[in-house]
């Protein structure tokens, strides 16, 4: 079905339970979905399993992590590199009532593809004599050994956009395109908050990225920029 | 010994700059997060920059009004695009990056042993870290360089016979290059190929771990 | 017996006619070469065509001057494009289809099973054949439907107990629309839910292999 | 490095050896390198293993195998389905001097795309209960069928896009797109055949498909329609 345009993020996760696995696209706070993040903190929903590349600092995801919402989370950057800059998440995950399972960010990326792509699990070299592959199945391939990974669909996919026409295809702008593409084929139930929703035909066919079957729920969302906090989102 | 340990060798600037000089035009080459950015500033035109998040042909940093809050590198910092840039979703970006399309991949090390394994993401002390994009990066890679402090904070070698910290890979180096030494990992061993100013090759070997093979002609860095 | 294997049923056009009314506005379908790629020119607006060579969104096929040389669907024949059109490359496109992203899949059919299976990819006598992207589409679809002549050339029924024709797809079939009847894959069996106008539910019966259960509001196919 | 523009499409296949496999883009003649493959054939190399969807009828690939080029042919299109109309590869086939890999279409460019994302295989359920399974490692995931299928690469990787710029960044145009943006990123040496050439910068980069780091050599060709053959491709 084409999307569904809710007026708030808020209404937009009506249906969001505790437990849920929730995939969270963004690179930092660039293509990130800040407005449906805060929506889905002001939703109280708990024990989340949160995929997404990076927690925030105080903000972004690392608001579910102030609120206790977030039980476990599977991404590639979960903390910052700086230890003087303590993230909830962090003092969460220390004091034993989160955890984490760490994955080199192309496996994450690619785990979630294929999820979304009906493919069951692959064999990639990524983490071979490192703890990535600890618990896992390793195997020879002309002579290279690789690690067998598994899917990693979501429940629900929030996503970053930039524009959505109403059969919900999605454009998006640079660099924050990142995962939201991939992320939008892997859920259950995909909700794009999108700055801006036009009509069918208004995008270039040649330059939709997500093809609107993809696309569940749009809600139009003002620009959130977070400018200061970008440049540091690693330290 | 101790003074070795604290004796300081080039600036972070000349370990960027001579990082540079490995790269020529038409290379496609990811910078990793922290000093390896540093190299943007100076490369010449034509090397061609790849950013995990999505991007390949970036220039230099941004600044003030230029700056566009949906561009930016993979170390979150606001980047300038070039004629003929293009954009990419990561399962597309990790895909030209596993699938060996990056020639060169310059990353930082916490340490790198003498077979060339590398450890960059995690202090184990801490019992947490991030890895990034770094496993991808040095599994695609053609060749990957470390740019990298030669010795860490309380002085120790951080160049060992092995590495003690979780590794980010094995047997993944080709080069190392710190504030005092340009160092190759071949199948017989370390050699020793530039020291920075200042420096002799044995007062770069007694801050180093693993035995360095020294070559006639071990030269000193120039820039 | 021989009467009711060349007996006419509906045409063509009204078998694409019967098989449109399985499509609702917002359904994502997918058209198979042959007789299915009829069903566009009979859907409400609404519903949303996919074509694996890499398109959501196509409308009815293209004449004259607006035929586009860029422009096809999977069956190579030359189609427009409706507003919100968008293209994709293949192994996006089969991710769409093996990822289950698509609602109803109508195909050509060689032989059907008492349990749903599909053979439509190649006639054993000749040796060869082509799969193209069938096997992807039913095991991507979340809704198999078979459009098929109810028998043979040959007046032999074409709906069987078990396929003798190497096999598209295992246990994949949800109903089958043929020119006689309407025929829903249950887990109890074979029901059928229409017959064409001028036959009986005995005469079905009789060109087709599997015992069909008939419930008592089987009716005529109206369209 | 950026790619070398070649004056022809014979020049651009200089280094073709026999027994090199070589992907080929398109869906019948649409997004198919017309131009390539006929400098293919008239640089008489052989025992060729080719990868494509499908064969032409008396054109595109099958021009290779009137000159009995073709050793192999591994795409889900082999033959058509009409037996009156007879390729010069069904004919080469059933004399035994030619060989099929029949594979689904989709389990091709999924092979293929591994191949260029360093994927060494992946588990599919296409193909469960059918010959294609026959040979291949079977294995359930969450209660249901896969095969293990494994990448598919290229020496060479024959594709049509529609511009390029000099940095060999490629659009394309409608369905002309399909298999060539994978099977750009698979093979040792890709070479692609284009209308245009534009200064980098003239093309959208949020519309670029496929980057110019995937394409070694290009050449500018006029378009070639084939128009009338289209409409009965599978025929």
């Amino acid at each position: 079905m084409p999307p569904q345009i809710f007026p708030t993020a808020f209404d937009a996760l009506f249906d969001v339970f505790d437990g849920a696995v929730i995939l969270v696209g963004g690179f930092g706070h660039v293509g990130h979905p800040h407005n449906l993040v805060r929506a889905l903190r002001d939703r109280g929903v708990k024990n989340l399993t949160i995929v997404a590349n990076n927690i925030g600092l105080g903000d972004s995801l690392d608001l579910l992590a102030e609120t206790g919402q977030i039980k476990k989370f599977i991404g590639s950057f979960p903390v910052r590199a700086s230890r003087e800059r303590m993230t909830h998440f962090e003092r969460l995950y220390r004091e034993g009532l989160a955890e984490v399972e760490i994955t080199p960010q192309g496996t994450m990326v690619e785990r979630i593809r294929a999820a979304g792509a009906g493919i069951a699990a692959f064999y990639t070299p990524v983490g071979v004599g490192t703890i990535v592959e600890t618990g896992k199945e390793k195997r020879v391939f002309n002579g290279r050994e690789y690690i067998l990974e598994t899917a990693l669909p979501g429940d629900f996919a929030l996503i970053k956009a930039y524009k959505a026409d109403k059969l919900g295809n999605l454009t998006y702008r640079r660099t924050a395109r990142n995962f939201n593409p991939i992320m939008a084929t892997a859920a259950r139930v995909t909700i794009a908050e999108v700055e801006e929703v036009v009509e069918p035909g208004e995008l270039d066919p040649e330059a939709v990225v997500t093809p609107g079957i993809y696309v569940d729920r749009l809600v139009i969302c003002p620009r959130d920029y977070h400018d200061p906090a970008i440049f540091q989102t690693w330290d | 010994m101790t003074q070795l340990s604290s004796r300081p060798g080039i600036s972070r600037e000349l370990m960027a700059v001579r990082a540079a000089r490995e790269l020529r035009p038409g290379m496609y080459v990811n910078l990793g997060i922290g000093l390896p950015t540093l190299v943007s500033n100076f490369i010449e035109p034509g090397i061609i920059l790849q950013s995990e998040n999505g991007m390949l042909g970036y220039g230099p940093l941004a600044e003030g009004p230029e700056r566009d809050p949906d561009l930016i590198n993979a170390g979150g910092q606001y980047v300038t695009m070039l004629p003929g840039a293009c954009f990419f979703q990561s399962a597309d970006s990790f895909a030209m990056i596993r699938g060996g399309h990056i020639d060169v991949c310059i990353l930082g090390g916490l340490q790198v042993s003498e077979k060339g394994d590398l450890a960059n993401w995690i202090v184990p002390e801490r019992g947490i870290g991030s890895i990034g994009g770094a496993m991808d990066l040095v599994t695609g890679a053609k060749r990957v360089i470390v740019l990298m402090e030669h010795r860490d904070r309380q002085g120790r070698p951080k160049i060992l016979k092995e590495c003690t910290y979780p590794l980010t890979g094995r047997r993944v180096v080709s080069l190392v290059i710190t504030d005092l030494a340009v160092i190759d990992v071949t199948p017989d061993g370390m050699v020793l190929r530039e020291v920075a100013p200042g420096w002799t090759p044995e007062e770069v070997q007694a801050v180093t771990e693993p035995r360095l093979i020294v070559p006639p002609d071990c030269q000193e860095m120039n820039f």
